[in-house]
């Protein structure tokens, strides 16, 4: 098989940590104008903004870098009954995405976990080597990965040299 | 006991082998004993050995539930020093050291001590004050220690790879010249025979269940599957085990049982004299008089008894290895094992009296405690003697974690073995 | 490498994802400064390391970042349960503890 | 090519040859030979010296469990050599070069072989009876000699050239081993469409199939089936098949670690492909179908070239295309070397005679021997084998019922095949702690209770017919699928003219020579003999652990495979127990030697571990920073112009921050977002501090301890907003510091409202410092007024700076003006170039870690972890003033209060002046009394941090020191090797002690 997989790094976009208790997460959602996710790896989505759920309670919620204020000022404005942290990540990380036939396996020279139990649209909180990543599976043959930046470059590192490996054809 | 010497084997060469003897007899378990040691471990046997020689008390046993020597003993990467920071561990270490030096001759045994020196290396500015703030104690303890710039570790051991652009450069390195190593069985069975001779009991495969205690609290004896025993005193030099029987004696410990490995290569031609340590890249490396590359590191991450370990470890200390002498890559892992060692707060040994009347205890030694051995072996047995401890071991109670007098060399220098 | 069944993502995950953290259900005393030395020195530093069946503290911290409790066998190394933090330690029913590797018949 | 080649044998690639060296020579062989096959068909047996007795030795396996053909081997080119291969392993491909080893100076005459002159002296564990005198000799002369000799190869010398791989791999069920039973549990597997992986460490599936003749399979040829079936399994898009790849260790919950070999065996592998993966197979079901290892008979000289497992020249003959003799005689106490008997004599080698020490072997195999003109010894042994670098004669004996031997004469020629009987395969088993249980009909031990979701198939379990390996191997697969809760279709595979068979086990061949006399070994590579083992049961050696340590036996780099069973009965002959009593040594990983680089995978240079960079490095390396490595990070350490040294430029940084601004990298400070209603008082329960009256926008120094009292971290905290909190750590302490708050929320104070968000990484930080630092950050400000009365020391705001969103902060860690500037990590390197083109107008400098610790010490602000140890309390670092004196409980507060914390003895943070001001104490001296010269020293305590301050043009330290507050003013002695340095017990603080400077 020749191999086709491709490593990018993508642009900024908006990231927010968000945490709450349980018994908030409904007013959450209703000033987000869409449903919290409830179980860990699920992911909801709304237009261009798009929430995962990490831990029981937290979530990773991503948008376009000028919409932040926008989900910054509805959740503030709920706070008073809906107490919750809501913390701008959008710079802590760095987006790399992987797509191909392969990217799956190319995945697997340094990921411990069973990526065929990750389903498309979902996406947790694991391991890369030694580096802890959000690993999204955005489709079939697609893959996001979201790297705190000093750790990128060794992810990337690791995935050149991968990719090298499977062009040998060995 | 006959005594071995180049010409009793010659002697044995030449007729066959017909006068060989066990090293030590398979002795019958009594009812009744002035002292028991349990664990035959280098310390348990070498507190038997001295209690005999030194202090005339010969009915002795040392109870073992498995084969002597088979506990950390018989799986440990055999490091010796004694440059340790504290003035009462440097004491107990070195105290170790000068008994080390000598001990062949005294136990009639080659226990191979080695001094081929000890190298620590040094990989950041953090490493280098932390060796020079040991180099300086040591020197002023009367340790030898020195400081090696790069250039001079790599002459004394040409493999290393001390490249200034490397993931963790060599920024220098301690060096203990009387450190070096010792063949660990050795160790075990050359003082089980000098004790043997000495009229101490050996009991293998003997699990001691319980410690009994009597109705003034004291010790009475212990609980074994052959049967009670009666005793004076008991003495818990039991590694891998210490917490599970003095559970049974009603004395809690501070102490966690963790899976320490080991691994050797396939044996190759002397490639490099010394034994390097490098505990910023996690690992250490020696190579025995047979050959192979012996290598350890830290601990697993998980309490355990299962002398099993994981793969992650392993492949985290191999790649330490590698980055420091990355000739070793093509070099080949011929075995890996697991002991179980005992861990206290303060990574310094719990070596002394205990609340309880006749009851002694020698534990906690980490990941470090073979170098100890004679030494250790040697005060503890003073302490069984005099119910008292020797001036060497008085610091290491059990108290000292009540009152807060820790010996933490962990803390001052997280240095290991 | 252990399998651990994190008990907020319900799903058995690589050990790697994962941290030992100690033994479980050591409270921290109430009112600290009311302790004597001893009680002190026994909430700091005083281990029960059993042979046997441990309960224990991990963390799923490459993961939902959760402490939670487990019990574990420490001679076979296998997970008999993992509960969520504040949870009682529950009665389980031994396995049969593992043979002790060391003992010869 | 030569006479040792049978034409129309073997599976080897005819049309391809190869050529390689051995020892210099060059030889030829074919695509698919292995070196030991190939020097075999070239006529050559001596491949080899033993470790002690430097005995010639030639290969005595054809596998993996070889103990006597190792080999050096490399490909050319630096850093590819590699010692202790096995020659039967490794495949030859063009251009590969091998020589012998533990030879000296040839194979052919080896000096050290002047050891077995002398074994008589050389008995198990005699170094630990002699070389004790004189003492002095031990270190000079004994170990330089023990060492010298012992050793196989020689290592390699040069870096690895190569690199290695890892892979992760799930799969339903692996399958460990690809003979017939492995094969046929892969067939039913696959067929029932679950994941299956399959791995053999040989190039080709097969197993024993590709050694045996062949036998009919489902009506055709066994090597029409085994090309069908590995073409069907080839076809499976669930099945993977790995070949090359050896499970080498069985670990927990079914994690099996697979080293594959993907270039060893290539003349030229594509440029960027890696030597050997290292894949980390986790399966829900493992079959082990490893098969059986022939185990060797043990007899004087047994050791000898030309003396071959018979399985082994049955395997060279089937798979090669070699016949490893022209005249063989036979021995065996099992009735499979007579099959191996047969198909040599079917290819034209002279069977001399098959001895057996048994009194009855079946009909049928004497009829066939009688077919083939073998002549037939029942109740015979081998006494001896003559000739030295290749067996010439054997010594046969009849054995009497009552074991006695009496000679019958010497039979030529130029090979003895041995066959001791089977040993099934349980080495991974055994990893998982399985336990093994004594067949005792056979003799075996077989697999008994489990650990772990494993099935064993085939010889594994002692089963010796294909026809019971393939029904094995089904029953497995469909027990492996029963337990997930599947079924799998029966498969039935017929076998026709299968070979079954059984045989006896023997501790030792029967002789009437002297047993202390013979050289029987058991452990070929560690030469180990069976009077060793006997001997150290007599010296007490009474557990086969001990055995082992004391003769070496099993230590070999065969790891036993050839010698534990051998050894464990003679060791129980001995002991006069029954061999399940006296039990077996440990197996552990790796089933066989595996690189150490294949352990290391990626793992090798940059990516040896990672290396954190921040935002502002880049600009820093362009700038001819140098850098140190601080945890993960690597910070710029001082930005020498040219010509300077690091005194040269700290000294200058120090002296432009101190007169004017300078500029720091501040980045890799930890960040921990804390938030919620309850964020004060769960710092006011982690930190000393009390946080309940900082008001928004201000900020305060934070000091955290442990339970146990000692100083862990520090920082400062700013707040944000009633119920936001900016806390900043040490650059180490950052991980460690929010997984202890982590673990204090979740486990002790769940109920509190707060949660914590790590944001090192969100922030790029620049630190400015000195007196024109407002100077350089307001033009920036788009008007936001940072005077100090609207400003102040320790306040905090949210603003632009530059047009980047930013916290800025007016703190200071150089006792100067100072502020630090925090914008979103990316925008990091920009705001740095925007303020450093503005400082041009200033005299600003940038600095690195080296002058900020000048700075902070000449402040005496401490650095954890340098001027602490994890023994210091706050007490002990002159920071009473951090502790909330009102709050009730903090982290480690009551540790303060036990006995030992209390001593005025304690070590406490003081200042030193050197009396010789030039004199720039070494960091970690020691500290005496003044005027105390003994040793051992009475030590007061140690130097902490020690510099050249430019700023007061002498020395300063900080040490700690015992009773220091009390020894204020008082001289102290710092011994050195050289000279004894004088110092005065001062204050910490060396400069500007009313602060003024800060409040500008
Ligand atoms: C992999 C590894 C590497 C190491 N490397 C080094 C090193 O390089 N340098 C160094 O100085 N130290 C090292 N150590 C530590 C060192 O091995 C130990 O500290 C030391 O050997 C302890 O000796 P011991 O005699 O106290 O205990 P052991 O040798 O462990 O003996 C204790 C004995 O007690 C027996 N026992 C336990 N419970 C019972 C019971 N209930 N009844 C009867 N008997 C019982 C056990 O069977 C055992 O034989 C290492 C340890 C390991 C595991
Ligand atoms: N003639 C006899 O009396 C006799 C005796 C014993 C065995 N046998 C034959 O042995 C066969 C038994 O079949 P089987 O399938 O059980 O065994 P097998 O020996 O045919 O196959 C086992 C395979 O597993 C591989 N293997 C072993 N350990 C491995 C590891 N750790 N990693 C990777 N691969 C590994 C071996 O190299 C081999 O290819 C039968 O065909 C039987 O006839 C015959
Ligand atoms: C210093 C040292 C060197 C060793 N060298 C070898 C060796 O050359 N070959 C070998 O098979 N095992 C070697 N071992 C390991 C032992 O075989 C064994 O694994 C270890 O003693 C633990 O015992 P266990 O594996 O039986 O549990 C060595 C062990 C030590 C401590
Ligand atoms: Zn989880």
């Amino acid at each position: 098989m020749t191999f086709t997989t491709t490593v990018e790094t993508l642009p900024t976009m908006g990231r927010y940590n968000l945490r709450c208790k349980r018994e908030n997460t409904v007013a959450l959602s209703k000033s987000l104008g869409f449903d919290l996710p409830s179980s860990i790896g699920e992911a909801a989505r709304s237009g261009t903004q798009s929430a995962l759920k990490l831990g029981p309670d937290e979530w990773l919620l991503t948008c376009p870098m000028e919409e932040r204020a926008t989900i910054r000022q509805s959740l503030t404005d709920v706070y008073p009954e809906a107490v919750h942290s809501l913390t701008d990540i959008s710079s802590r990380e760095i987006s790399i995405r992987v797509s191909g036939d392969q990217a799956e396996e190319l995945l697997s020279t340094s990921c411990p976990r069973n990526l065929a139990k990750l389903s498309t649209g979902c996406g947790v909180r694991t391991i890369f080597d030694s580096v802890q990543v959000v690993l999204m599976r955005e489709g079939d043959r697609q893959f996001r990965l979201d790297v705190w930046r000093s750790f990128a470059p060794h992810v990337l590192g690791l995935l050149a040299v991968a990719c090298a490996e499977f062009e040998s054809g060995l | 006991m006959s005594k071995f010497s180049a010409l009793t084997l010659l002697k044995g060469a030449l007729t066959g082998y017909k006068n060989v003897e066990p090293q030590w007899p398979d002795a019958e378990l009594k009812s009744e004993y002035d002292v028991i040691i349990v664990g035959a471990g280098g310390h348990g046997l070498g507190a038997a050995y001295y209690l005999a020689k030194e202090h005339g008390i010969t009915n002795v046993a040392v109870i073992d539930k498995g084969w002597l020597g088979g506990g950390n003993t018989g799986r440990n990467t055999t490091i010796i020093r004694s440059n340790y920071l504290y003035d009462e561990s440097a004491r107990l270490y070195d105290h170790a050291v000068d008994l080390w030096d000598g001990l062949s001759q005294e136990l009639n045994y080659n226990v191979m001590f080695s001094q081929r020196g000890v190298m620590m290396l040094a990989h950041n500015v953090h490493d280098v004050q932390s060796f020079k703030r040991h180099i300086h104690a040591n020197r002023l303890n009367g340790v030898d220690n020195v400081w090696l710039t790069p250039e001079q570790a790599k002459e004394k051991c040409p493999p290393l790879n001390i490249s200034p652009t490397a993931r963790y450069p060599v920024m220098g390195a301690a060096f203990q010249q009387r450190a070096g190593t010792a063949r660990h069985d050795a160790v075990a069975w050359g003082y089980a025979r000098a004790a043997a001779a000495r009229g101490v009991d050996i009991i293998q495969n003997c699990p001691v269940l319980s410690i009994e205690r009597g109705p003034n609290g004291a010790v009475a004896g212990l609980q074994t599957p052959r049967g009670f025993v009666k005793a004076k005193k008991i003495a818990v030099s039991a590694a891998g085990g210490t917490s599970v029987v003095m559970d049974t004696a009603g004395v809690r410990l501070p102490l966690e049982s963790y899976p320490l490995q080991a691994l050797v290569s396939e044996p190759v031609k002397p490639i490099f004299p010394q034994v390097v340590m490098s505990n910023t890249v996690h690992a250490y490396i020696s190579q025995s008089d047979k050959g192979e590359l012996v290598i350890g590191s830290g601990t697993d991450q998980y309490v355990s008894y299962s002398q099993r370990g994981g793969l992650p470890l392993i492949e985290h200390t191999i790649a330490s290895i590698c980055e420091v002498f990355p000739i070793f890559r093509r070099m080949r892992m011929l075995r890996k094992w697991g002991g179980v060692v005992d861990v206290t707060p303060d990574r310094s040994p719990i070596l002394g009296k205990t609340p309880v009347q006749g009851l002694y205890l020698n534990c906690g030694w980490g990941t470090g405690g073979f170098k100890a051995t004679p030494g250790s072996a040697h005060v503890f047995a003073h302490t069984i003697a005099k119910d008292e401890p020797h001036p060497i071991n008085a610091p290491f109670t059990l108290s000292r974690f009540e009152t807060g007098r820790l010996i933490d060399e962990a803390a001052a220098a997280a240095v290991a073995h | 490498m252990l399998l651990i069944d994190c008990p907020y993502c319900k799903e058995k995950l690589p050990e790697l994802e994962f941290e030992y953290a100690g033994q479980a259900h050591i409270a921290r005393p109430e009112h600290p400064a009311e302790q004597s030395d001893a009680e002190w020195r026994d909430y700091l530093f005083i281990r029960s390391n059993v042979r046997g069946d441990h309960a224990e503290q991990w963390r799923h911290t490459h993961g939902c970042g959760r402490y939670f409790n487990a019990v574990r066998n420490t001679v076979s190394d296998k997970f008999i349960a993992t509960y969520e933090i504040g949870q009682p330690r529950p009665t389980v029913t031994k396995e049969g503890e593992e043979r002790d590797e060391q003992l010869e018949s | 090519m030569n006479n040792w080649r049978v034409d129309g044998k073997g599976r080897i690639n005819r049309d391809k040859r190869v050529r390689f060296t051995f020892d210099g020579v060059s030889f030829e062989g074919f695509e698919g030979d292995t070196v030991a096959s190939a020097l075999l068909a070239n006529g050559v047996h001596l491949m080899g010296r033993s470790f002690k007795y430097h005995r010639p030795r030639g290969p005595v396996t054809a596998g993996s469990e070889e103990p006597n053909a190792l080999i050096g081997t490399s490909r050319g080119g630096s850093g590819r050599f590699e010692p202790n291969t096995r020659a039967t392993v490794q495949e030859i491909y063009e251009g590969l070069t091998t020589v012998s080893q533990n030879k000296w100076p040839s194979l052919n005459f080896d000096v050290g072989a002047v050891n077995d002159k002398l074994h008589k002296l050389f008995a198990a564990g005699f170094y630990y009876k002699t070389f004790m005198w004189p003492k002095s000799f031990w270190d000079k002369v004994y170990e330089p000699v023990i060492r010298a000799s012992a050793g196989l190869g020689v290592s390699p010398a040069e870096p690895d050239a190569d690199t290695y791989a890892s892979r992760y791999l799930h799969t339903d069920l692996l399958i460990v081993g690809a003979g017939p039973s492995g094969l046929a549990a892969a067939l039913t597997a696959a067929r029932s469409g679950v994941d299956v992986v399959l791995v053999d460490e040989h190039r080709e599936l097969g197993g024993s199939l590709l050694s045996e003749a062949p036998t009919a399979i489902d009506g055709k040829s066994a090597e029409s089936w085994l090309a069908e079936t590995v073409a069907e399994l080839n076809a499976y898009p669930n099945l993977r098949v790995m070949t090359r790849a050896t499970a080498i260790g069985y670990y927990h919950e079914n994690m099996v670690g697979v080293a594959e070999k993907l270039t060893d065996h290539l003349a030229e592998p594509p440029a960027t492909a890696p030597r050997e993966r290292m894949w980390r197979i986790r399966a829900q079901e493992v079959i082990l179908a490893q098969g059986a290892l022939e185990r060797p008979l043990v007899f004087d000289g047994n050791d000898r070239p030309g003396v071959m497992m018979a399985s082994a020249a049955q395997t060279y003959l089937n798979r090669f295309g070699v016949k490893v003799g022209n005249a063989a005689v036979v021995v065996t106490s099992h009735d499979s070397a007579w099959y191996a008997a047969f198909d040599l004599a079917d290819a034209g080698v002279n069977i001399a005679a098959i001895v057996d020490v048994r009194a009855s072997v079946s009909e049928h195999l004497q009829a066939e021997a009688r077919k083939r003109d073998i002549s037939i010894k029942l109740e015979h042994t081998v006494t001896t084998v003559l000739g030295k670098k290749r067996v010439s004669r054997v010594k046969l004996g009849k054995v009497s019922e009552d074991g006695n031997v009496s000679g019958i004469g010497t039979v030529s020629c130029d090979t003895l095949l041995m066959c001791g009987g089977w040993t099934p395969s349980l080495h991974l088993f055994s990893h998982t702690k399985g336990s093994l249980h004594w067949d005792a009909e056979n003799e075996v031990f077989l697999p008994g209770e489990k650990t772990e979701r494993c099935h064993i198939a085939g010889g594994g379990r002692g089963l010796w017919s294909q026809q019971a390996a393939f029904d094995d191997g089904v029953h497995a697969a469909q027990q492996a699928l029963a337990s997930r809760g599947q079924s799998a279709p029966a498969l039935s595979i017929d076998v026709d003219g299968d070979r079954t068979g059984s045989g006896i086990i023997m501790e030792e061949l029967p002789s009437n020579d002297d047993k202390f006399a013979r050289r029987a070994f058991v452990d070929f590579q560690n030469d180990v003999t069976a009077k060793d083992i006997r001997l150290a049961v007599r010296e007490g050696m009474l557990s086969i652990e001990h055995v082992k340590r004391f003769t070496t036996n099993g230590m070999a780099t065969d790891q036993g495979k050839m010698s534990n069973m051998n050894g464990l009965k003679i060791a129980a002959d001995e002991l006069g127990r029954p061999a399940p009593k006296v039990g077996l040594t440990t197996f552990r990983p790796p089933y066989t030697p595996t690189s150490f680089g294949t352990f290391a995978g990626y793992h090798k240079d940059a990516l040896f571990e990672v290396t954190r960079k921040t935002n502002i490095d880049s600009w820093a390396e362009e700038n001819g920073a140098v850098f140190e490595p601080v945890s993960l990070w690597r910070r710029a350490r001082y930005f020498p112009k040219t010509g300077e040294g690091m005194h040269g430029a700290v000294a200058r940084e120090c002296r432009q921050t101190r007169a004017s601004v300078g500029m720091f990298d501040a980045s890799t400070l930890g960040k921990i977002e804390v938030v919620g209603p309850d964020a004060a008082e769960f710092l006011n329960r982690m930190y000393t501090n009390p946080w309940s009256k900082l008001a928004p926008g201000r900020c305060r120094y934070g000091l955290l301890l442990g339970e146990d009292g000692f100083i862990r971290d520090d920082g400062v905290i700013g707040r944000i907003s009633n119920d936001r909190f900016h806390v900043t750590t040490t650059t180490g302490g950052a991980a460690r510091v929010l997984t202890m708050m982590e673990h204090f929320l979740q486990t002790e104070w769940s109920d509190l409202d707060v949660w914590l968000t790590s944001t090192t990484e969100q922030w790029s930080t620049i630190a400015l410092n000195g007196p024109n630092a407002r100077k350089i950050l307001e033009p920036f400000m788009e008007g936001a007024d940072l005077s100090a009365e609207a400003f102040p020391h320790m306040a905090l705001r949210e603003c632009t700076v530059g047009g980047f969103e930013a916290r800025l902060f007016r703190v200071s860690f150089t006792g100067e003006l100072g502020f630090e500037v925090n914008v979103p990590s990316e925008h990091g390197r920009a705001l740095w170039e925007i303020l450093y083109e503005e400082g041009k107008k200033h005299d600003m400098c940038v600095y690195g870690t080296e002058t900020m610790h000048v700075l902070r010490a000449e402040k005496g602000y401490i650095i954890v972890g340098q001027d602490t140890d994890g023994t210091v309390t706050p007490v002990d670092a002159g920071l009473s003033w951090a502790i909330g004196k009102k709050k009730p409980d903090f982290v480690g507060k009551r540790s303060l209060k036990r006995p030992d914390m209390l001593l005025p003895t304690r070590k406490q943070l003081v200042g030193l002046l050197t009396e010789d001001p030039n004199v720039v104490l070494e960091e970690g001296a020691q500290i005496v009394e003044a005027g105390d010269t003994a040793i051992p020293a009475k030590m007061l305590g140690h130097v902490t941090s020690s510099y050249w301050s430019e700023t007061l043009g002498r020395s300063i330290a900080m040490a700690l020191l015992e009773g220091g507050f009390e020894r204020n003013g008082t001289s102290i002695d710092i011994p050195m090797p050289e000279k004894t340095h004088r110092a005065t017990v001062t204050g910490t603080v060396f400069y500007d002690p009313d602060g003024e400077r800060i409040n500008m």
